[in-house]
């Protein structure tokens, strides 16, 4: 209906294979980035940038890095919370073993390194996959906070368990209001979505998709079933790194292995799949979904209830109707919240007709 | 009225070459099963080269063992003129070997442009990173392999679904779609695994217009798998005839025909 | 030339291994049977043994006795299985392995936060009346501390999984597991509808977890982290292919056995906790030898 | 057989002369499409002039590279013999190349004769010989065969250009060359030859000739209408001028260029004007290619907008619920408020504001899904529309008119204007023509722009002394200038009770519904009116399968007894409306039988614009028409012979009474 889709015509291949092929949907995007870059700073509470919408942020590109993987590659990984946590302990490292080392320069570097550790554990995709290599990348999972953990020297030998993250500098400029590192964090996110998208549209993307949907096929075609898969695994990898290390330095303002748990990588996982895998913007939604869910839960049933009931009680609940959700989800629509919206989409487009 | 009277001179684009291909002596085994036993023949230049038999004849593995899916036992195969010990499919695909699948083996939820595109993944070079910031080299390779894929498009007259997912086309267009993947890569011998497996009479004609016309107009070598051996009589240069992995005949079609043993194969008649 | 005593305390671990084993064992053996009839990986097969056994304690609570307790509990889980297996899993049929994991995943949401918030959150203990004590003679005649409880819990897991085995090999239930193994189409010719086949196993685990977890609760207590038990369980599913009955019996005493020693014996130079992850790494170590597990078949590359 | 051919033409050409004393060359202006390029070519020089989606993108020909090429092949052209005055024949559907090989015809003074793509060797043969062609622009190998087929019958005709080279590698012919070939040919000719083009160009005149058109054919066998620059170029800026339209305009253009129609809207028009003309990339991504461009205006036809609105129809229906609800209201007020302006009525505020609201959710998002949201003016043409497809596509704000004209009389000839679009005319006359009603009520024009007169029959022209034309359509002119076109003067009939019979506007009506695709009413001199109807597959077979009615096809499905009683429920809505009005109630539907097999242009039943030709469709189904008047309830009918090799068939037809009300009035 608000779409009109007549008098778009394309008379090049760049314009026809752009992002977002309605000038709609473009408009609608930059509204949606002005906002976050020039209104949100300035109104919302610290609160909601702090505690909303930075560990969104930051688990957006972790989901990111889950839906390379596992959306685009195929691959099945319940390592990301582990990849985190190298990202998070790299970048923290480097900022205290590195004289003068830039914050930006650190986080890049720490996603290198969590894309290195990454190969490692993506070598058993080389044998296997589904559910096998779920419980390979697991491994991974608990092998890496395990050696966090137990080697002092990650940890700079604090036996308090939790370290308080370096400060957030770049140019000389330190970000240390909420909003100042909401809007580092939303930069990098940015800038990191965009080349994730123009991985996942070009030849990279259709490589990994090749060897996802059919391994066979992509061999006879000259393809490298085990460059293809590790590279995922490293760029996936890398995303989860650097978003790992957001999350310490913005959200937690810590390292601490324990905060990188198995549940982390779960949580991921969903935000991947309920979100819309091998979407771009799919790992947005399923973050947002994930993450506010318990928040509306909670002030709902605080609402509801008040002091009255015990909060484990509540907590239970929450994790019951959490259930239920993604069980109607598996059920209604698999494809998740971005293929909602692609409906949507193609309703509007196509009102008042519905096909 | 008959056209081809008023079309003068050689009918054919691209005359037919030297071997291009010898498989000498190739047997292949699972376990004890024999699969091929003591094959040899070769496929010349621009030929349609066809390999049909009855089920279970051993011609998919014959496929597989060109393309280097399968490592024969015994044997060699030369591709122009160089011997190929341990093909990978890998390999087979850089020497310019290009192939379908018996069962449809495209990447189901791509669309067909996409599907296309990616088959030419051996014409491209550009790292991740080149694409990932896209650089002139990403972008100059997405405009090529875009406009080679659109060229394939228009060849296969299939305009009107580009940008459809291809587990959303029916059986006979998904077939022609993975045609278009193989030729991609513009390929010099083109292996096709039963491209009319269970067509209607007309998608069969539609395709068999198809493998002429990649032929006659890239003068693209051609490997044709078949059990039926109606069509590829029409449009095979020469035909081999396998039956429980041994080679019971070898020539052009007429004379194939007329072979005993074919016959006798192909009515069942007991060994 | 060992020392004798040396010799006893490894015995004394790899026994001790050997007896978690077993109970990984009966874990991972609700998977198979879940697995081998319907393609679904079930990772809420931690989530059930969770909320049986902390149900089981809860009608003890209200009062039952022993008998009634685990009676009406195994009525339960039945009812519990059959249900999700018809308003969930029946919901599923031929969608994507993941879709189906992710769907398990949410019921162990649902069975967690059930159980929870039936019973409550607090850690309970559950006396099965034998005590968590070494067995004397044991102790006397080779000096070895083996528990009691450690040695019913075997008995009664060897059993379980004896008659598990029985019932799935001899009998007609058995029979159209095997058929749904082998294919839909085979099991409707046999004459056994599949859904039945799909409740009755969905039963089974449910039973299955209940005894599972008395066994864990009993030793560690009813808490929340008999939830991870099901994670333990997947490295036993890994090695003893997801289809094999006496393959996950074998892996589970594996893993059990090898987690132990090498914590006792390696853990201490790192600090400890190589139990954590040793039965995943050993997973991956399997797989990249022999991917299709201890006693599964060879697959051959069809194109 | 060649010499008379070759005498043919050249009596055609002479029925053409340069300069011939006729009242309307003397008023030519002296432009030809030639000069009319070159000065769009300084003047507009960047903008578009074609625009071809080919290979996934829109490709862009401006108007100063449209020069160029034109010029290159020009050069080419003369190259390879193309003299003034010779002929040129194009064969494929719409392309840039196809309208820069009929500007580079037009460059050398050579006249374009474009032909329909899908007609048969045998039907172009004659046309071919009769015209002397001695050049050819085709698009691809089918075309190429099919002329190389009857190139013994075409003596004269010795080079034929393609433009696609797929499979065109083996050909050796001398005669052939591709289109990429000649415009290399044409830059190696360009240098030597220096400014022989511009010569050419230079020496052309209004008057000459310019296009040589097939007529329809409707009433007969089709002839050759020769058109002249001077008179198509005043003619389609008289139209343009009514319209205001302006080089920032577009089109679409899909119909047959063989079709005079198509022609003067891909090229004579935008040449004058100077609007961008669009080329979908294939007929099955027509509609997808149109919603891309949306055109500002087109030309369409009455098929096909029956083919829109049943799509729309269709597809509506398969929305339902509020979708479908908000649809019919939406439409329903529109139609009200379009009877009450055209009437001159007053519309209230509160219409006026819904009508608003409804745009914004209904019209608009429809026009948009058409692509015809930007659609400054449509016209059908060729045939008469159905009022109620005129008006829906007028409720959705879509300015659709008619336009009315026939080959000989320029095609165009009046349109309705804006403000004044009403169902039961086709407006008025454009400017610098006159129209005036004989006494026999026959419709006479004289303008600037007539057809020179036909190609080898130089008498053949059915102008008067005082330059009138007759144009064989009954009409009558009213006393505000607005023109009515009744029917064709041979289709008029007489039913045996004495009332009049007209055809067409029965027919348009049982078209109008989405179940069918063609009908045709027989009923002059006989007892009472009936129907022969062709259903439309498509969306008669999805009725059938959601009524779970298993069909093997076309035949199949015309056979059912359900599918008889589909149509009979349409018929008997139509009947009721015929019966309302005592001059059309003796024309009621009687009965009515359903055709096994689809109309086409191959078997000469329709024209290749689609139109009945009712003496060729009379014999072929004389016995079922026959069956029909006995009272018999079945017919047979020798089955047209299949593709291949396969026997010719019987078909047993079963032919039914019409109800002569609505169902559910006969229910109670």
């Amino acid at each position: 209906m608000i779409y009109r889709q007549a008098g778009q015509f394309r008379t090049s291949y760049a314009a026809d294979s752009r992002a977002i092929p309605f000038r709609e949907d473009r408009v609608a995007l930059a509204l949606i980035l002005i906002a976050a870059y020039f209104v949100i700073p300035f109104t919302a509470s610290d609160y909601w940038l702090s505690v909303i919408l930075v560990p969104w942020l930051a688990l957006s590109l972790v989901a990111t890095g889950q839906n390379i993987l596992m959306g685009y590659a195929g691959q099945h990984s319940l390592g990301s919370a582990g990849f985190m946590a190298v990202g998070a302990f790299a970048c923290y490292n480097l900022m205290l073993r590195i004289d003068g080392m830039p914050f930006l320069v650190a986080l890049i570097l720490s996603g290198v390194i969590a894309a290195l550790v990454g190969v490692v554990f993506g070598l058993p995709s080389l044998r296997v996959r589904g559910i096998y290599l779920a419980v390979a990348t697991l491994a991974a999972q608990f092998f890496i906070v395990w050696v966090i953990d137990k080697f002092g020297w990650f940890t700079n030998y604090d036996t308090s368990g939790i370290i308080t993250t370096q400060r957030m500098e770049i140019f000389g400029y330190r970000f240390t209001t909420p909003a100042e590192q909401y809007l580092i964090v939303l930069g990098i996110v940015t800038a990191l979505t965009w080349l994730a998208d123009n991985m996942a549209r070009g030849r990279t993307g259709r490589n990994w998709m090749a060897v996802r949907d059919m391994d066979v096929a992509a061999e006879v075609m000259g393809l490298s079933l085990l460059r293809t898969k590790l590279q995922a695994f490293a760029i996936s990898s890398f995303y989860c790194g650097v978003g790992g290390a957001l999350f310490a330095y913005a959200f937690l303002r810590s390292v601490e292995p324990t905060a990188f748990d198995i549940y982390l990588s779960f949580r991921v996982m969903f935000m991947a799949i309920i979100g819309g895998l091998a979407t771009t913007i799919g790992p947005f939604l399923g973050a947002a979904f994930i993450l506010l869910m318990p928040v509306f839960l909670n002030t709902t049933f605080q609402g509801l209830f008040g002091a009255a009931v015990d909060a484990t009680i509540i907590s239970a609940l929450e994790q019951v109707i959490f259930g239920v959700a993604i069980i109607l989800f598996m059920i209604f629509e698999p494809l998740g919240l971005a293929r909602l919206l692609q409906i949507a989409q193609d309703r509007l487009r196509q009102w008042p007709f519905k096909y | 009225m008959n056209v081809t009277t008023a079309i003068q001179a050689a009918t054919r684009a691209f005359a037919i070459g030297g071997p291009i291909l010898e498989l000498d002596s190739i047997s292949l085994r699972f376990g004890g099963v024999k699969a091929l036993t003591n094959i040899s023949f070769n496929i010349c230049e621009h030929e349609i080269r066809a390999i049909i038999g009855p089920n279970g004849a051993g011609k998919s593995s014959m496929i597989n063992v060109i393309n280097g899916i399968y490592t024969p036992q015994e044997g060699e195969v030369r591709f122009r003129g160089e011997r190929l010990g341990a093909m990978t499919p890998q390999r087979a695909a850089r020497m310019g070997i290009s192939r379908t699948f018996q069962n449809i083996a495209l990447f189901k939820r791509m669309s067909v442009l996409d599907n296309i595109m990616a088959g030419r993944t051996l014409q491209t070079r550009a790292t991740f990173l080149d694409v990932a910031f896209r650089t002139p080299r990403s972008r100059r390779e997405e405009l090529e392999s875009r406009e080679k894929a659109e060229e394939i498009i228009e060849f296969l007259e299939i305009e009107d679904v580009r940008k459809t997912q291809v587990a959303k086309l029916p059986y006979g267009l998904q077939k022609r779609v993975e045609l278009g993947r193989a030729l991609a890569a513009e390929p010099k011998l083109l292996l096709l695994d039963e491209p009319m497996a269970g067509m209607n009479v007309e998608e069969k004609q539609d395709m068999c217009r198809f493998i002429l016309d990649v032929n006659e107009n890239y003068g693209t070598t051609i490997v044709l798998i078949e059990h039926d051996m109606g069509v590829v009589m029409d449009i095979s240069d020469r035909v081999v005839v396998l039956d429980y992995g041994k080679k019971i005949g070898d020539g052009p079609p007429e004379e194939v025909k007329r072979n005993q043993e074919v016959i006798d194969a192909y009515l069942g008649v007991a060994h | 030339m060992i020392d004798t005593v040396e010799l006893l305390f490894f015995l004394e671990v790899l026994i001790g291994g050997l007896l978690a084993g077993v109970m990984y064992s009966l874990v991972a053996l609700g998977f198979v049977l879940i697995y081998k009839a319907s393609r679904v990986f079930n990772f809420a097969q931690g989530a059930m043994v969770f909320f049986a056994v902390l149900s089981f304690v809860g009608f003890m609570e209200l009062g039952l006795p022993f008998w009634a307790a685990f009676l009406v509990t195994v009525a339960l889980m039945i009812l519990v299985g059959m249900t999700t297996e018809r308003l969930v899993l029946r919901q599923l049929v031929n969608q994507s392995d993941q879709t189906l994991l992710m769907a398990t995943i949410g019921l162990a949401f649902v069975f967690e936060g059930m159980g929870q918030l039936i019973w409550g959150v607090e850690v309970r203990r559950l006396d099965l009346g034998i005590p968590d004590v070494p067995l004397e003679w044991v102790l006397d005649s080779t000096g070895m501390f083996i528990s009691a409880l450690d040695i019913s819990a075997g008995v009664v897991a060897a059993v379980m999984v004896t008659v598990l085995a029985i019932l799935f090999s001899k009998t007609k239930i058995g029979l159209g597991l095997r058929a749904v193994a082998d294919g839909h189409a085979a099991a409707m010719s046999i004459g056994i509808p599949l859904k039945s086949i799909w409740m009755i196993v969905w039963a089974t685990a449910g039973v299955v977890a209940l005894v599972a977890g008395m066994m864990w609760g009993a030793r560690n207590g009813v808490q929340f982290a008999l939830v991870w038990l099901a994670l333990k369980a997947w490295p036993v599913l890994i090695i003893g292919g997801f289809t094999s009955v006496p393959g996950v019996i074998v892996a589970g005493l594996m893993v059990g056995a090898i987690e132990k020693v090498a914590e006792v014996y390696i853990g201490p130079a790192f600090g400890g906790g190589i139990e954590g992850w040793a039965p995943y790494m050993m997973a991956v170590v399997f797989l990249m030898f022999r991917p299709e597990g201890l006693f599964g078949e060879r697959m051959i590359r069809r194109v | 057989m060649q010499s008379v051919g070759t005498g043919a033409t050249t009596g055609a050409r002479r029925s053409a002369p340069r300069g011939e004393a006729l009242p309307q060359h003397a008023a030519g202006s002296g432009e030809t499409f030639a000069r009319l390029l070159r000065s769009n070519a300084s003047r507009l020089a960047d903008r578009p002039a074609y625009r071809e989606k080919h290979r996934g993108i829109w490709r862009t020909t401006t108007w100063r590279a449209l020069a160029r090429d034109v010029d290159i092949l020009a050069a080419a052209l003369a190259g390879r013999g193309l003299k003034r005055g010779d002929h040129v024949a194009f064969l494929g559907e719409n392309r840039p190349r196809l309208y820069a090989g009929v500007a580079a015809a037009h460059a050398l003074g050579a006249v374009a004769m474009p032909l329909f793509p899908d007609a048969t060797g045998p039907e172009i043969a004659p046309m071919l010989r009769l015209a002397g062609v001695t050049h050819a622009f085709v698009e691809d190998q089918e075309q190429v065969d099919k002329l190389l087929a009857i190139l013994p019958e075409c003596p004269a005709l010795r080079c034929i250009v393609y433009d696609r080279e797929r499979s065109m590698r083996p050909y050796r012919n001398p005669e052939l060359v591709s289109y990429a070939a000649l415009v290399e040919e044409g830059r190696a000719a360009a240098e030597r030859s220096g400014d022989l083009v511009s010569r050419a160009i230079e020496a052309g005149d209004g008057g000459d000739a310019a296009f040589v058109f097939l007529n329809s054919g409707a009433s007969g066998a089709s002839h050759a209408a020769v058109l002249s620059h001077g008179g198509l170029i005043a003619r389609a800026r008289a139209a343009a001028a009514a319209e205001r339209l302006s080089p920032a305009d577009s089109t679409i253009a899909y119909l047959p260029p063989g079709w005079m129609g198509q022609a003067i809207f891909a090229y004579a028009q935008p040449m004058a004007v100077g609007y961008c003309v669009c080329c979908p990339e294939s007929s099955e991504t027509l509609l997808s290619d149109m919603r891309e461009i949306a055109p500002t205006c087109f030309l369409t036809t009455p098929r096909m907008l029956d083919t829109i609105f049943s799509q729309v129809a269709l597809r509506m229906e398969a929305a339902g619920g509020v979708n479908l609800a908000l649809f019919n209201r939406a439409v329903a007020l529109a139609r009200r408020l379009g009877r009450r302006r055209l009437a001159g009525e007053p519309v209230g505020a509160a219409e006026r504001m819904s009508a608003a609201l409804y745009d914004a959710v209904v019209y608009g998002p429809l026009r948009d899904a058409l692509g015809m949201s930007r659609v400054k003016v449509a016209y059908t043409s060729g045939d008469a529309v159905d009022p109620s497809i005129l008006a829906f596509f007028r409720a959705l704000g879509v300015n659709l008119k008619q336009l009315y004209g026939t080959t000989e009389s320029g095609f165009l000839v009046a349109i309705q204007r804006d403000g004044a679009v009403r169902p039961d005319t086709v407006g008025a006359p454009l400017d610098g023509v006159e129209t005036r009603i004989s006494p026999d009520g026959e419709i006479l024009v004289r303008a600037e722009g007539l057809f020179l007169g036909y190609l080898g029959d130089g008498d053949g022209r059915s102008v008067d002394a005082e330059g009138w034309l007759r144009t064989g359509d009954l009409g009558s002119l009213g006393a505000d200038g607005q023109l009515r076109v009744a029917d064709r003067a041979g289709d008029i009939g007489v039913l045996a009770c004495g009332a009049a019979f007209a055809p067409r506007p029965i027919e348009n009506r049982i078209k109008a519904s989405p179940y069918v695709r063609e009908a045709v009413v027989v009923g002059d001199g006989r007892d009472g009116v009936i129907a022969l109807i062709d259903v439309n597959t498509t969306s008669v077979g999805r009725w059938a399968d959601t009524h779970e009615i298993a069909f093997s096809g076309h035949r199949d499905l015309a056979g059912q007894d359900r599918v008889y009683d589909l149509v009979a429920g349409v018929l008997a809505d139509i009947n009721a409306e015929l019966a309302r009005d005592p001059a059309t109630a003796p024309c009621v539907v009687r009965r009515f039988a359903l055709l096994p097999e689809e109309l086409s242009a191959d078997d000469g039943v329709l024209t290749r614009t689609g139109k009945i030709r009712r003496t060729v469709f009379a014999q072929r189904f004389a016995p079922l028409i026959e069956a029909a008047y006995a009272g018999r309830s079945s017919a047979s009918l020798a089955a047209r012979e299949a593709e291949g090799s396969m026997a010719a068939g019987v078909d047993e037809v079963k032919i039914r009474d019409a109800a002569l009300a609505p169902a559910d009035r006969r229910a109670a």
